[in-house]
């Protein structure tokens, strides 16, 4: 009854296992000589001026002024010195901490950015840049943790934007009718959840492939609202189009932290479910009876299955949530970012989440943090653009995608899924 | 002796025998002739039901919103005739269009003008075909090739530039801009699979930002003289030389692009049934580490996996360009086929003629689509909508019996 | 606990797996289930776990009819199982796999895992285990793996424990070490039902015995009755259980290995400076306990290694670094010892499996394509020369049974023109049958000159297929000894200890 | 099965009015759809007006990708259209092929001049000219001296209306000796800022954000429907900074709320046009394919009124505006763009 017979998104066949091994560093020695030609051998005359503030600070930071060539040279240094720490490190057979390439990702940003701005009229307003990256990267977010549970609990979920349009939609609609924000959020995870349903009740029950039901679902849903919107949403946009808009809420002490206040904690209750998300998540899959059991059904149904867990249960049910959750992403578009629904108003967020989900290896954090990295260069792209870039608009617009191979082939490399992602659970 | 026979003999299957009843294989079996022969199975039932069910789920989306039903409701317990003929108006008459459009026009006057609409809808179903059989050939070697956008983009521009631009000679110039879409296709599909084959990967993300990459690099070369047409400043190519467009046949609506595509479903075919290559990236597919073991190279698989994909999917790229929109295109010229194919090659399981007869659905239903919407006012995504519940329902047939209260065929699995 | 099945009949279409079988086992008592492969008693443990519906017949724990929905059921009323396929989850620790659905928590469904780890510490120490709670399952070796399925099973105070094939991939320490804990079990009054395929584990420690044949029970048996009678009435007729071998007639020196080392992906040696020498038309056994490098060497032999040092040789030619294409052409026929992961694709038919390994010319590709006659033809003469039992060439190898699977990787290695041949655990899960079948194909190419390397952790094999016998640990080989080293001797050499040691 | 009569009255969404008129006028949109905000839904409202004026039924078809402008076009002709509407450049191929083939039928070809054939009109349109003025506009109204454009995507329609604003602010700084600042375009090079389609609306907030933080009061978003993302952005900023719209006059047709953020509209009169081209085919049944240039001076292109913000102009802005339109009529004024359309 499957076409695909194979193991597809989900499980990726890996004859070995992680194989990261001197890659890694490599990447890391080459990033470092590409730095160190550019931003010392190329230096451009001048300074560079971050802004640090926000009009609406609590307290008015200074601008931040870079001499182009001293930055670079820094930044080289930092560079070399994240290498030499990898070598060790690896020599030593010891783990790459997290923030190894962190460190390195910011202050490679940080001289590019620098090096690119330098000379150049305007200054670069730090917050606005992040929190541009963030506000891009909250529906990826979003329907990132749907596909990191979906996809955990065994369920491949190419399905994600629908569920990401369906909120979008529903959310809108629910709300303009209700001039309720809540309720509208409530319907926007409900939409998301049956558009998981399907993708649920396909797989599950009638075990067809997961992935089809995921492609499909995606052109059902797209056709579905664009019909629903060119001849249910336009002709009464006031009553069904016009939904409330949620509000920043700055939350106390934390939003007057500098820079990074603002654009962490002058949010919306949406980017505030977000993080809430993001951390119930992590700690639920990893530290909790409900993740233990879900990821044993991703992992090895038959053990679930021979030690009293319903695996088609578990998976339905959290393939359900994963649709709730992505349906907010949705609702962030419509009720937090920009009031109203429009046609294909997801433009493809879906998919980048899903490729967030693998990017980040299946982990909710860094699949957040992919998320944010997506985020961040088409922002980056833009704010280079406006601050003046000799590169033609359309490479700036090709850098996130660019960003994303050149981060999945060099830094990533094989990834290993959840084992039975994509399989549907036959008893016995 | 300690040993005590029972005494019964087992009444069980003799061990030789196969318990399961399958349907013999006949791997040699040519093609066309299994098509016939799945469809005229038990199977055949529930392909036309599921199609049923999709139509009728269509008609309710057509109705509730038809302005005529939606008039007639409003006085629906006063006359509840209206409404149910209303609504009978509305969906009789966009499906009606639907089938007039797309296959057979019977008001039309003899039976070359009565199979026109049919004859177009090949038009629609060519590029389909080709790229879901790139898609397909994917998905047997274990590749999920979501790229097809790109490298239809990328293969047509090819295709187009060489069709506009290089001024060779008569059917060479046909056969080289072909050649060329095919190339482009196959180049753009070959960076996933060197990647993945390489570093591992993942070909869907790569394939996913591949498709945003080339829409950006089309975009840019539109707006250079590299594609734009001379002299003008929109992000239009030069029109196709004449020379390089596909020949209409016996001046019906069908180009060349159709036999074309009917010999690229033989060549898959035979690719994937006949062929040594074929047989490793199947083994690839089903089971890499069994197949490496038995000394094939999986990383050269991937990698031609790929190549083949883009091969097939540039055709389509090739034929938008050279059979399709030959007055010059623009970054839309790929008109979504590279998502429809994935769905083509779903519904068509994968195998060639599969791939074939689901290409031929949907350029049934895309064409049918226009008239429909010409005539009854019905919005194209009905279209879509239709199409996608036609994969999910045929894909599932469980629910289709249980809709329609069929029994459960015998020896089904408990 | 007292268990009774009475008339329990399990269909699968038109198959009946089970029929009408009666099985009573007391408090106690090790009862041990014989049959060949397919004879139903993994069905029948799988109705008794929960995992099948019975059709007829009914389940009795204590006298009390049960009624299991799904295995979490089974597990409450007692029922414990190690199953053949073991059912742990690969990337969790030991302590999340036992407590596994049945979880302690703390505050906000939070896992307890301590409470987790002292249970597992707990019973470890009971039974003397050495078991790491934090260990990932994926990281131990078979046997710790299979002592987990044991705890999991206790840590819910299972009073039925079944244990479905539990030796086939044990050493003989670890067999007899588990023998060890089955016999503690059943003192301490836990009924055990016990399914192998080995006879001599069957008389050492079953208490009754039970042989299934074709879905029947067709007789009971005393622990006293010898192998061929357990076997005859296991088959049905009479079957050879020793090799019938002549000496090896050994020629030159055809395959040399010199100084292997063999690296995992963090740079650790797994096989750590082998040196060994394979004459033509001997069968040099390589025994050991699993994971002692043997995969790995055998692996690097066929260029699946992807770091290898030193030299490997057949017939004064270089293998080393050669891609497996160019080492399966040099003449070398390979069983690997995961034959459903590495052997065979369970989608392809019994014919494409054939010609798995012939895919890129004669005899059965010419100028890029399939000659399916040919093919059609060969297969049908394998089939029936190696007598697998399927409907026919076109039946999908993954509905075969693991003894007629194994065959078809047989009859595809053992069909090309070989200079070497090398089968890891060639009769792993096959019961006596098949192994009798195997193990002749296996004498048959030594008898005609090739030299034959047979990687086994089953020490009756290596001792009846053997020549001369390696024995690895810890990625080197402790020794070479002759055929009739002693099994007490080769024991400990699997241990680590020198044979001259050991000799001493 | 029997269909009903192509010419039924079953189609189209419309007017509802009995027909008096047997003509047809006929409209088909590009992939933005007829729900644009922009210059398919303006051609819509003129065939529909059109066909209200001439109490006859319409025919609207919308294309969702480039393969069906053809299918779509022939389909209208099947349905015996008397005249074909396209909407915008992308249908300039599938119009000349059609119209060589449909004699009878008329065609209008909005956004393009390239056919050359009897029955199609060209309708095209000086947007720079009004363009010009919004720029001008913008600069003057501008208090931070920093104003911005972008686009959706770099397509002529909307790259000429980003080289007028920006000759429109370099003629005000000439002017008025000051140094007001444009983001986001620059017309030497012909580069600036782009979503990259017309339905990224989070993303055309977080665009227009980064402008507002870069200091721009004034933002000319030139992509349809995406002018609601800017307008939220502006909104949540907390700055004072206003919107021009494009096309139509949006303080009218909006209703995101975005309307009290209008400062002025850069007027594209498709519905005009369209009305007058479908009218003319149909009452004179003379059609004549001399191209229809919509300029400042036919009133073709335009600025809206500033509604809200009337009052709040700096003075003499109108003044200068009229100064201006009327230097760049009599052709004193260069507006020129590399987008526009030569003959
Ligand atoms: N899920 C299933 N569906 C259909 N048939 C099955 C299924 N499971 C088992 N069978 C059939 O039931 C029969 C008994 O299988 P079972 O696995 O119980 O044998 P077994 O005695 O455990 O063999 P072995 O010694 O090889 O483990 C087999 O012939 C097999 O064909
Ligand atoms: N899903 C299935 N459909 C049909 N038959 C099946 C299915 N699963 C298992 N079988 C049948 O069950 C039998 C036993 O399968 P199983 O995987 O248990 O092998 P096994 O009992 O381990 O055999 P062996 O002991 O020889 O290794 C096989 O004959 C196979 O044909
Ligand atoms: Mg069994
Ligand atoms: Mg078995």
């Amino acid at each position: 009854m499957t076409t695909l017979e194979t193991s597809t998104t989900g499980a990726v066949v890996g004859a070995a296992g992680p194989r990261r091994s001197w890659r890694v560093v490599w990447i890391y020695g080459v990033l470092t000589a590409i730095a160190l030609v550019v931003l010392v051998g190329f230096a451009r005359p001048g300074v560079a001026r971050f802004g640090l503030a926000t009009g609406s600070d609590f307290v008015q930071l200074p601008e931040v002024v870079l001499p182009g060539l001293a930055t670079g040279i820094v930044v080289a240094l930092v560079a070399i010195a994240c290498t030499v720490a990898a070598v060790l490190l690896r020599r030593r057979d010891r783990h790459q901490p997290l923030w190894l390439p962190v460190v390195f990702a910011v202050a490679l940003v940080v001289g590019l950015l620098t090096w690119a701005t330098t000379g150049a009229g305007q200054s670069v307003p730090l917050p606005g840049l992040l929190g541009g990256s963030l506000a891009l990267a909250v529906p990826l977010i979003f329907g990132a943790l749907g596909g990191v549970i979906s996809e955990r609990v065994g369920v491949v979920n190419v399905a994600i934007e629908g569920q990401l349009l369906a909120g979008a939609f529903t959310g809108a609609v629910v709300a303009s009718l209700t001039r309720s924000l809540i309720v509208g959020l409530v319907a926007a995870m409900v939409a998301g959840m049956l558009v998981s349903f399907v993708l649920a009740a396909f797989a599950i029950k009638y075990l067809v492939d997961q992935v089809i039901v995921g492609v499909v679902l995606n052109v059902l849903v797209l056709g579905l609202t664009n019909f629903l919107y060119t001849l249910v949403l336009v002709p009464a946009s006031a009553t069904l189009n016009s939904p409330p808009q949620f509000s920043p809420i700055a939350i106390p002490v934390l939003s007057a932290i500098p820079v990074l206040g603002p654009v962490l904690f002058r949010q919306t209750v949406i980017v505030y479910l977000m993080y809430l998300g993001v951390v119930a998540v992590t700690i639920g899959l990893f530290r909790t009876k409900w993740g233990l059991r879900l990821r044993a059904v991703g992992e090895h149904p038959q053990a679930a299955d021979t030690v009293g867990i319903s695996v088609g249960g578990t998976r339905f049910w959290n393939v359900s949530l994963a649709g709730a959750i992505a349906g907010l992403g949705g609702a962030y578009l419509t009720l937090a970012s920009v009031p109203s629904f429009t046609r294909d108003v997801t433009s493809g967020a879906g998919f980048i989440a899903l490729a967030a989900v693998i990017f980040g290896q299946w982990n909710p954090v860094k699949a957040t943090l992919a998320a944010l990295l997506f985020g961040f260069a088409s922002n980056l792209q833009n704010v280079l653009g406006i601050v003046g870039s000799p590169v033609p608009p359309d490479f700036l617009l090709m850098l996130p995608y660019v960003v994303t191979i050149f981060a999945v082939a060099g830094l990533v490399g094989q990834v290993r899924g959840p084992a039975a992602a994509g399989r549907p659970y036959i008893k016995g | 002796m300690p040993v005590a026979e029972t005494g019964r003999e087992p009444q069980g299957l003799e061990p030789g025998q196969d318990p399961q009843q399958q349907r013999p294989e006949r791997p040699a079996e040519h093609g066309a002739r299994r098509v016939l022969r799945e469809i005229l199975s038990g199977s055949a039932l529930l392909s036309v039901l599921a199609v049923v069910v999709s139509l009728v789920i269509g008609a309710i989306l057509i109705a509730v919103t038809n302005p005529a039903v939606i008039q007639a409701s409003g006085y629906f317990f006063a006359r509840p005739g209206d409404t149910v003929s209303a609504v009978l108006n509305a969906v009789g008459g966009a499906y009606g269009s639907l089938f007039r459009g797309g296959l057979i026009d019977f008001s039309a006057v003899g039976f070359w003008a009565g199979i026109q609409p049919l004859l177009r809808s090949l038009g629609f179903a060519t590029p389909l075909i080709a790229a879901g059989l790139g898609i397909a050939i994917g998905f047997r070697a274990g590749l999920f090739n979501i790229g097809g956008q790109g490298q239809i983009l990328i293969g047509g521009a090819v295709a187009g530039w060489i069709g506009f631009s290089l001024p060779l000679p008569g059917p060479l110039h046909l056969i080289a801009a072909l050649v060329g879409g095919l190339l482009g296709g196959a180049l753009w599909a070959a960076i996933p699979g060197v990647l993945k084959a390489r570093t591992g990967a993942h070909e869907v993300i790569v394939t996913i930002m591949l498709n945003y990459i080339a829409f950006y690099l089309l975009d840019y070369f539109l707006n250079t003289p590299v594609l734009q047409a001379p002299g003008s400043n929109t992000p239009v190519s030069a029109p196709t030389a004449p020379d390089a467009v596909l020949p209409q046949l016996f001046g019906s609506p069908v180009n060349l692009g159709f036999p074309l595509v009917v010999l690229l479903v033989l060549a898959a075919a035979y690719l994937l049934d006949r062929s040594s290559l074929g047989f490793k990236l199947r083994a690839v597919g089903e089971n890499a580490s069994a197949a490496r073991t038995a000394g094939i190279d999986v990383k050269r698989m991937t990698i031609a996996a790929m190549v083949i994909s883009g091969v097939f999917v540039g055709f389509a790229g090739a034929y938008q360009v050279l059979g399709q929109t030959t007055s010059g295109f623009s970054t839309a010229f790929d008109a979504g086929i590279g998502f429809n194919a994935i769905t083509v090659a779903l519904l068509g399981r994968s195998k060639p003629w599969g791939v074939f007869w689901a290409g031929l659905l949907f350029g049934v239903f895309q064409n049918g689509g226009y008239t429909m919407q010409a005539a009854n006012a019905v919005d194209l995504n009905v279209v879509s909508v239709v199409q996608s519940l036609i994969v999910l329902f045929i894909a599932a047939p469980p629910l289709v019996r249980a809709i329609f209260r069929l029994p459960a065929p015998k020896g089904a699995r408990a | 606990m007292k268990l009774e099945l009475r008339g329990i009949t399990k269909r699968f279409g038109a198959l009946t797996a089970n029929d009408h079988i009666d099985l009573v086992v007391t408090p106690g008592e090790i009862h041990c289930l014989l049959g060949e492969n397919g004879a139903g008693k993994s069905t029948l443990m799988n109705v008794l776990y929960g995992l099948y519906q019975a059709d007829e017949g009914e389940i009795l724990l204590d006298d009390e009819v049960q009624h299991f929905s799904g295995p979490g059921d089974a597990m409450r009323a007692g029922i414990g199982m190690v199953h053949q396929h073991f059912m742990l989850v690969p990337v969790f620790t030991v302590a999340e796999n036992v407590m596994l659905g049945h979880e302690s928590t703390k505050a906000g469904g939070r896992l307890d895992l301590d409470a987790a780890r002292a249970r597992v510490r707990e019973i470890s120490d009971r039974f003397g285990f050495d078991v790491d709670p934090d260990a990932r399952i994926e990281d131990l070796p078979v046997g710790v793996q299979q002592r987990v399925e044991i705890i999991k099973a206790l840590s819910r105070n299972a009073g039925v424990l079944v244990f479905d094939e539990p030796t086939a991939v044990l050493t003989p320490q670890e067999t007899d070490e588990l023998i060890g804990i089955m016999k503690q079990l059943r003192d301490s009054g836990t009924a055990i039902v016990f399914i192998t395929h080995k006879l001599r584990e069957v008389r050492e420690v079953a208490d009754r015995i039970t042989v299934i044949r074709l879905g029947q029970v067709v007789g009971e048996a005393e622990p006293t009755a010898s192998n061929a009678e357990l076997a005859s009435l296991m088959v049905g007729r009479a079957v050879e259980l020793t090799v019938d071998k002549t000496p090896a007639r050994p020629g030159a020196d055809a395959l040399v290995l010199d100084d292997v080392h063999v690296y995992d992906l963090n740079g650790v040696p797994v096989v750590d400076g082998v040196s060994l020498t394979v004459r033509a038309g001997e069968i040099l056994a390589i025994a050991g306990v699993q994971g002692n490098g043997q995969t790995e060497l055998t692996e690097a032999i066929f260029g699946l290694q992807p770091q290898v040092t030193g030299r490997i040789v057949l017939d004064g030619e270089e293998l080393t670094g050669r891609t497996v294409r160019q080492v399966l052409d040099a003449g070398a026929g390979f069983v690997p010892e995961d034959r459903q992961h590495d052997g065979l694709v369970p989608e392809f038919t019994i014919a494409e499996n054939l010609m798995l390994d012939r895919a890129d010319g004669e005899p059965f590709v010419r100028l890029g394509a399939l000659r399916l006659k040919d093919l059609a033809a060969f297969a049908q003469e394998r089939l029936r020369r190696f007598d697998i039992r399927a409907q026919g060439i076109g039946t999908r190898v993954g509905r075969l049974s693991g003894g007629n699977q194994q065959k078809v990787v047989l009859a595809r290695e053992l069909s090309r023109e070989l200079r070497l041949f090398v089968a890891a655990q060639p009769t792993r899960g096959l019961d006596v049958g098949s192994i009798e079948f195997v193990h002749e194909q296996i004498v048959a190419t030594r008898d005609a000159g090739v030299p034959v390397i047979v990687v086994s952790t089953e020490l009756d094999e290596v001792v009846a297929l053997a020549d001369r016998i390696a024995v690895m640990y810890r990625g080197r080989v402790v020794g070479v000894v002759p055929a009739d080293t002693p099994r007490d001797v080769l024991g400990l050499m699997m241990a680590g200890e020198a044979p001259q040691a050991v000799a001493a | 099965g029997t269909a009903p009569s192509a010419t039924s009255s079953s189609g189209a969404a419309s007017s509802g009015a009995a027909a008096s008129s047997s003509y047809l006028p006929c409209i088909v949109s590009d992939q933005g759809g007829f729900d644009d905000r922009s210059f398919n839904q303006l051609g819509l409202e003129g065939v529909k007006a059109a066909a209200s004026d001439l109490g006859s039924q319409f025919k609207s078809v919308q294309s969702a990708t480039a393969n069906d402008y053809a299918s779509n076009i022939d389909n209208l002709v099947a349905q015996k259209c008397n005249i074909v509407v396209a909407s915008g450049f992308l249908l300039v191929n599938a119009v000349k092929a059609s119209a060589q083939k449909s004699t009878s039928t008329d065609f209008a070809m909005i956004d393009d001049n390239s056919i050359d054939l009897p029955n199609v009109k060209n309708v095209v349109f000086n947007t720079n000219e009004a363009a010009f003025l919004g720029g001008y506009a913008a600069a003057a109204y501008s208090k931070t001296g920093t104003v911005a454009t972008w686009g959706g995507i770099a397509i002529p329609p909307v790259t000429i209306y980003m080289d007028g604003v920006a000759k429109g602010v370099a003629y005000y700084n000439k002017q008025k000796g000051k140094n007001v600042k444009l983001l986001g375009w620059n017309a030497d090079s012909q580069k600036g800022t782009f979503v990259g389609n017309f339905n990224d609306q989070n993303k055309a907030k977080t665009f227009t954000t980064n402008f507002l933080n870069q200091g721009a009061d004034v933002i000319i978003p030139v992509a349809g429907s995406l002018y609601q993302g800017a307008g939220a952005a502006i909104k949540s900023s907390g700055k004072t900074a206003v919107l021009e719209g494009v096309d139509a006059d949006v303080y009218n047709t909006d209703t995101s709320g975005a309307k009290d953020l209008i400062l002025v509209s850069i007027l594209k009169n498709i519905s005009t046009a369209a009305k007058d081209v479908v009218e003319q085919s149909a009452k004179e049944k003379t059609f004549d394919n001399k191209q229809y240039v919509g300029d400042l001076k036919n009133g073709g292109v335009g600025l809206s009124s500033f509604h809200d913000y009337e009052s709040k102009l700096p003075s003499g802005l109108s003044a200068d505006l009229d100064t201006i339109k009327a230097g760049i009529i009599d052709g004193s004024i260069d507006v020129s763009s590399k987008a526009a359309f030569t003959n």
